[in-house]
């Protein structure tokens, strides 16, 4: 066997353009960029379909009256256009569920990342991910049929359907996602500054509560905007156990009515396409994309931050 | 209750089993649950016949019938005249068909001894959009009754039943106040009645007929003295203005395909019995008959 | 100074740490317990309805006769075309995201985009839809059309799960076969995809859950919600799915549906969990091939 | 490699420049009280057997340096005298390790009283993502010290002797963050002397830093000796040789040689400590 | 760190020992044809110059190491000789590297061609996840060569050429990672080898290898030399002296100093160099 490499010609600084195989790579990236595309055009595509249907929403309701009414009832007579109440409901039955979910999910989160062996760690982890991977038609049906005649019972004062239904089940609902995002934050604390207060004779307690949950804060934030905006954009679970009254308070035992359950509302019902009415939808699912799309932004934009932090 | 059922291929026209095809039916939520129970029924003796029902409500029902994508329509109300320009517009001729006839029942809670019954015009003054912020106790309704807070319960505003309460009451369709207890489980507003003493609320007969002891029927007074809706005081008319009938109209031309005659004649001899078992009244054995007629003229 | 009972400037200070680390201890058992009981109760309520004849039944208006047989047909004909049109495009993304794109500002736009896209509620999706395929491009209330709305829904978990997957294939992989004179697709095609597929495919799975899961996409589309027949045509025929028909009978008055609609329940887990096994077979299966 | 005709490197000490780490002879070292002692230690991560019977005298305000190629167990022998290996799940530690004659690994030991003694600096400086100041007084912190006086004086103290007050003294409230690699590393040592240890831990202290930084950091080691017991983990010769007065060698996690500094690395006794000095490996 | 009286380790070439890497003295080297030829290379991530105004010369068939400490540069050389730079985005080159007297820069090169011809060996060894045979005929394949029996040929002319074949002809179709990491890396330059390459660039090849398989591979690329020019950045300053006949020193980004191996360690002519071959830093 000879140690002698194959003569060959001297390097050919140019390739030929009309290699096939170069045009094989060139079809392919463009099959790629047009997948890409597509993702590109979804967001267009829901910005166009809101828009152009909410504009001419606009052009019978003034977009004032739209933000700043404290009365919906479109499909009632006389017609109110203010968003205000879905608004409100729909942000007591996020803050509500938050308020279930954030207090428990972060001691979770704290007991699997600084306290459990792995062993429990490996056994509680997917638990929660099925808690995750249930469909949120799955929350409603318990709402209805567990939570409500629970709250009822508790509460004879509270209204047949209410918002504390709807809090407890999507709070639930989002538990597993402040768990995991919160778990994944305090995981990415590194561990040398756990070993840093350890070695300077910090016991547990000091080490979670005095290093790294400050370290951790502004991702532990993100990760409950982001449950936030989940709960705000949460359908089925809403509709079936908040009912649908349209109603500007901050109790939670009262009827209200989401966007989301709006929406729902008026898809199933008689109204005719075309109409003003049926506009509303568009409008309203309009208001729920920018809200949901700014506790996004704003989340990831903290999370980004910490990621940084941390390179 | 479907000892009916084998007879419907006795119509010699064509053995259900033999029968495909399809046949779609759209319209009013309120006949919704009528068509879905013939539908279902029909499906055990045509199989192969893919019916679907569909409730767009009456006014999306009848876009959909002068398109002539639909074959039957379901409604609440009769064709408006612009409806039926629009049909001979495009050529669409069709035949109209009462199935049933729909009976709201006002109901208050069974320790309410102060109302037996309520005039339109009281009806009106607690439902109308205006009292939202007004009427929050009964006496405000009238001073002679008690202070007690007033607790409304109704179907969501997608129903039928919703549409047709505010038109009758308020005279205005979807005229409502907004701050009542809405669902479309009347077996939640039955809950709510049951459990306020001071709960009020309306939906079809038949839910009243199933809770009796839990609810207390208020007659309903149009000016012709208190009326209490029955099987006799619905379909004779004599309970105003609350009862109704409803429709189903049939494009004539869908009746060229034996699965829509089959379909149709199985509608029109099942329904009375359906009808009931959904909540609403059958039609006097006079319609009944009158629709047999109706549509023997038109088939082949 | 001795090291077993050393001056504590703080005497409660072990006490404090053992109370705070049962606090936590109890919100994490507390929440294994509150899904054990969720589960429980479910199952248990919906056990009597049960059985063969309610899966291979059309549903009915009398809750003794209902059955589940269009909705589970109609959700394993959804989720089946929901994949075909969203691994394609959702892996064919991740690969130009990750493989093809130039770093720049417009692909960290495209990359901040696709991330907020997996957070915009499904119902808007639905909206969407609704406008796009069943009006403008007259798709009906098709099986069609409730596919496409859920390839939008699902779109942003493929490729983020494909991104993951591609990324986290080690990077002197790529370099090794580039230094070896491979062009960028047959690095992708050869090296890159064969080492992502386990993480790309658990992120299908994921997906098509979520997919099997939505209500509220088919809802605001508007699809029907009963249906006595199975769909044959997937741009013509109406069709249902399991969480829509769960909805519906969570719905309806009589306690007999919300027993029918807990079996429904049962039956849609299931479906989920087999999903879900079959993606860790392959899953297995793919990193034993490996070896 | 011999057999490929490669070249060798045997290295001297120079004999030209006066060497302060050198004066300590053998002779001096076994008069030394000894502060830390170890006898025959074993050390596992789960079946994986890190430390093979190590027994090693750490004398008093002297700086012993523990050397040998990555993975031999240096990290994990140090980190077995302040107990920070408890961390880990699955360990197992058999035989004595005596401070000041006492087993730390004695049932009942306050782990938090033995880690207060013990002070340690890690390899990668860890500052806490808080002020400067809140970084130092954190020891003391959680030792119960709550006199803002006190903690004032301490802190000030601290950066002295790590040489870093000049340089912080008007920015104290600033965030650890801010401050330079080496500057970092040396908060990291004010921080653990806040504790007021008697034996300092170093793993590879200065092995992410520029040289600048890295003089700096071995001239404050050198001070350091006078009040402290030092033990530094180090990968680099020249740094053992400079700052030591006893240096250990470690080899897959046996302790194959241990002596004062000038000796080892002059005349080894071991084929495999002369081998690794000479850069046969690693 | 000399004022405060550390020890300093001169080098010295032994001269005990035949040096066959020295033999290639600095007066045959100029007479050797240059192979690679870089002018006036700068090199840029982002705004970040890397490189500075390098103009280096490599024989061919010797074996030319660069030295350096971390970062200055060395890798970001050596991976513009076979444009893996490339990949990353926002570079940016200016001056000339000649291949055989062509400019790989020019535009409209054949980067898949020139990869070809300048193979490569990364620091880790970094096997695809396939057989060990799938691992050697990858180079093949992906240049379109099908037939079995011309990559079977292939595949154990590199895998003996690397040194390999006695120890896995058994197990062609094991997995790669199987190996170990010395065998590992050996197949790593087998596969590279099966491209047929004039150059060979080596990036710490052996830096993360036990002593036995750094000798082995240090063997190796004293074997390679005949039939290829190769490149090879290390650490291990006894690494460069062993194997290679011209070293090129690297500091922050400069090429302070190239020579004749021998020379360069004996009687360096810069400072820098003599700073960092004493193991002054890094
Ligand atoms: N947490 C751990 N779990 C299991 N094995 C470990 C762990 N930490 C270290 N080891 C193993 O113990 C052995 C000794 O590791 P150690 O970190 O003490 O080496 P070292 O001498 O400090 O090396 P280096 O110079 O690279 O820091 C190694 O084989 C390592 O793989
Ligand atoms: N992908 C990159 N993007 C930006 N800067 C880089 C990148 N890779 C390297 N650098 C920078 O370029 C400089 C030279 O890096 P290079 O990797 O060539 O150093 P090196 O001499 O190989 O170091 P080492 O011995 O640690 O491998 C360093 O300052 C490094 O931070
Ligand atoms: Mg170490
Ligand atoms: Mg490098």
């Amino acid at each position: 066997m000879s140690l002698v490499a194959p003569a060959r010609e001297p390097f050919a600084a140019k390739s030929s353009v009309f290699d096939l195989r170069w045009i094989f790579e060139f079809a392919i990236h463009g099959v790629l960029f047009v997948c890409t595309a597509i993702s590109v055009i979804t967001t267009v595509g829901i910005v166009v379909v809101l828009l152009f249907e909410s504009l001419q929403f606009f052009r019978e309701v003034s977009v004032w009256e739209f933000l700043t009414g404290t009365r919906w009832s479109p499909l009632l007579k006389p017609q109110h256009f203010g968003v205000l109440p879905l608004f409100c409901g729909t942000f007591l039955v996020a803050g509500g569920s938050a308020l279930i979910a954030v207090p428990l999910g972060l001691a979770t989160a704290i007991y699997l990342s600084e306290y459990a062996s792995p062993l429990v760690r490996e056994v509680v982890k997917p638990m929660l991910e099925v808690l995750a991977g249930i469909p949120s038609v799955v929350y409603g049906y318990l709402a209805v049929v567990f939570v409500s005649p629970l709250i009822r019972d508790t509460i004879p004062s509270a209204d047949l359907f209410n918002a504390a239904n709807a809090c407890v089940v999507v709070g639930i609902m989002i538990l597993p996602m402040v768990v995991s995002l919160s778990e994944d934050v305090l995981q990415s604390v590194p561990n040398s500054l756990r070993e840093g207060a350890y070695a300077l004779g910090a016991n547990k307690l000091d080490v979670t509560l005095g290093v790294i949950l400050p370290a951790a804060m502004s991702g532990i934030m993100a990760a409950c905007l982001l449950a936030i905006a989940r709960a705000v954009g949460e359908t089925m679970a809403v509709t079936l156990a908040a009912g649908a009254t349209p109603n500007m308070t901050l109790n939670p035992f009262e009827g209200i009515q989401t966007m989301t359950a709006y929406i729902v509302q008026v898809s199933q019902g008689d109204t005719p396409a075309g109409t003003l009415e049926y506009r509303t939808i568009f409008a309203v699912g309009l208001a729920l994309f920018v809200s949901t799309l700014v506790l996004n932004v704003f989340a990831r934009w903290i999370l980004l931050r910490v990621e940084e932090k941390y390179e | 209750s479907n000892s009916a059922t084998p007879e419907a291929g006795s119509s010699g026209r064509a053995s259900g089993e033999g029968l495909s095809g399809a046949v779609r039916i759209h319209g009013s939520s309120t006949v919704f649950p009528v068509s879905q129970a013939v539908a279902e029924e029909f499906s055990e003796v045509a199989p192969n016949v893919k019916v679907s029902v569909g409730s767009a409500g009456t006014s999306g029902g009848m876009k959909k019938f002068v398109a002539g994508e639909i074959d039957i329509c379901d409604a609440s109300r009769k064709m408006k005249e612009t409806e039926r320009e629009k049909c001979t517009a495009a050529g669409i001729e069709f035949v109209e068909l009462t199935i049933a006839i729909d009976g709201l029942s006002v109901v208050v809670n069974p320790e309410n001894d102060w109302v037996d019954c309520l005039t339109v015009e009281q009806l009106k003054t607690i439902w109308r959009p205006e009292s939202g912020e007004t009427v929050m106790k009964w006496s405000d309704v009238d001073p002679e009754w008690p202070e007690e807070p007033l607790k409304l319960y109704g179907p969501g505003t997608d129903s039928g039943t919703f549409d047709y309460f505010t038109k009758a009451i308020v005279g205005e369709e979807r005229a409502s106040r907004a701050d009542y207890t809405a669902s479309e489980n009347d077996n939640q507003l039955v809950r709510g009645v049951a459990s306020d003493k001071g709960g009020l609320g309306y939906f079809g007969y038949a839910y009243y007929a199933e809770n009796k002891e839990q609810l207390k029927l208020v007659a309903v007074d149009a000016g012709e003295g208190c009326v209490a809706p029955d099987e006799t005081t619905v379909r004779d008319g004599s309970y105003k203005p609350l009862s109704r009938p409803l429709f189903i109209y049939v494009r004539k031309s869908s009746l060229d395909r034996v699965e829509v005659v089959a379909f149709v004649e199985f509608y029109i001899k099942n329904v009375g019995r359906l009808a009931k078992d959904v909540g609403y009244v059958p039609v006097s054995d006079e319609t009944a008959k009158q629709n047999e007629e109706v549509l023997k003229k038109v088939l082949p | 100074m001795s090291l077993t009972n050393g001056p504590h400037g703080r005497p409660y200070a072990k006490l404090a740490s053992r109370m705070f680390a049962l606090f936590c201890a109890g919100a994490t058992w507390l929440c294994v317990t509150i899904l054990m009981l969720l589960l429980w109760n479910v199952v248990s309520y919906g056990w009597d309805s049960l059985s063969w004849e309610y899966i291979n039944r059309f549903p009915s208006r009398f809750a003794e006769k209902a059955g589940i047989k269009p909705a589970l047909v109609g959700s394993l004909y959804l989720i089946g075309l929901t994949a075909l049109f969203s691994v394609p495009i959702g892996v064919g993304t991740a690969i130009y995201l990750e493989e093809y794109a130039p770093k720049n500002r417009w692909r960290t736009i495209v990359q901040i985009n696709i991330a907020n896209l997996a957070g915009v509620p499904s119902i808007v999706y639905g909206i969407l839809g609704l406008g796009l395929f069943v009006r403008a491009m007259q798709l009906n209330r098709s099986l069609m059309a409730g596919a496409l709305t859920l390839t939008l829904v699902v779109l942003p978990i493929v490729i983020l799960a494909a991104q993951e997957s591609l990324r986290a294939v080690p990077s002197t992989i790529r370099q090794a076969s580039y230094a070896l004179g491979a062009t960028r697709w047959q690095t992708v095609w050869c090296q890159l995809l064969p080492a992502a597929l386990p993480g790309i495919m658990t992120g299908v799975i994921l997906a098509l859950s979520r997919a099997l899961g939505e209500a509220a996409p088919l809802v605001a589309i508007g699809a029907a919600t009963y249906v006595r027949f199975l769909p044959e045509d997937i741009v013509n025929d109406e069709f249902t799915a399991l969480p829509l028909q769960i909805y519906t009978w969570t719905d309806q008055p009589q306690k007999g549906f919300h027993e029918v609609a807990a079996a429904g329940i049962v039956v849609l887990l299931v479906v989920l969990i087999c999903i879900n096994a079959l993606a860790v077979i392959l899953r297995y299966r793919f990193s034993k091939n490996k070896q | 490699m011999s057999e490929t005709g490669s070249t060798n490197f045997p290295l001297k000490m120079s004999t030209a420049l006066p060497n302060r780490a050198a004066m300590s002879s053998a002779a001096e070292m076994a008069g030394q009280s000894k502060k830390v002692v170890t006898r025959e230690l074993d050390f596992f991560y789960g079946i994986h057997q890190a430390l093979y019977n190590i027994s090693l005298d750490i004398p008093e305000h002297r700086v012993t340096a523990l050397i040998g190629p990555s993975g031999c167990g240096k990290s994990t022998f140090l980190r077995c005298l302040n107990r920070m290996n408890d961390m880990i799940d699955g360990i197992n530690v058999r035989g004595e390790v005596l401070l000041d004659g006492i087993n730390i690994y004695h049932r009942g030991t306050d782990v938090v009283e033995l880690r207060k003694r013990v002070g340690m600096v890690f390899q990668k400086s860890n500052p806490f993502p808080k002020s400067i100041y809140e970084n130092v007084a954190y020891g003391p912190r959680v030792a119960g010290v709550r006199q803002r006086s006190v903690l004032d004086e301490m802190v000030e103290k601290c950066l002295r002797q790590s040489a870093l007050w000049d340089e912080v003294q008007n920015r104290l409230n600033d965030s650890a963050l801010q401050l330079s690699g080496g500057q970092q590393q040396r908060l990291c040592i004010a921080r653990a002397l806040a504790t007021s240890p008697e034996v300092l831990l170093m793993d590879e202290p200065a092995s992410a830093l520029d040289p600048k930084s890295t003089a700096a950091i071995e001239e404050l080691i050198f001070d350091l000796k006078a009040t402290y017991t030092i033990v530094i983990v180090t990968h680099n010769m020249q740094q053992a040789a400079r700052v030591s007065d006893q240096t250990a060698f470690f080899y897959e996690g046996h302790l194959i040689e241990v002596g004062a500094t000038n000796e080892i690395f002059t005349n080894p006794l071991e084929k495999q400590t002369e081998d690794y000095i000479t850069g046969r490996f690693g």
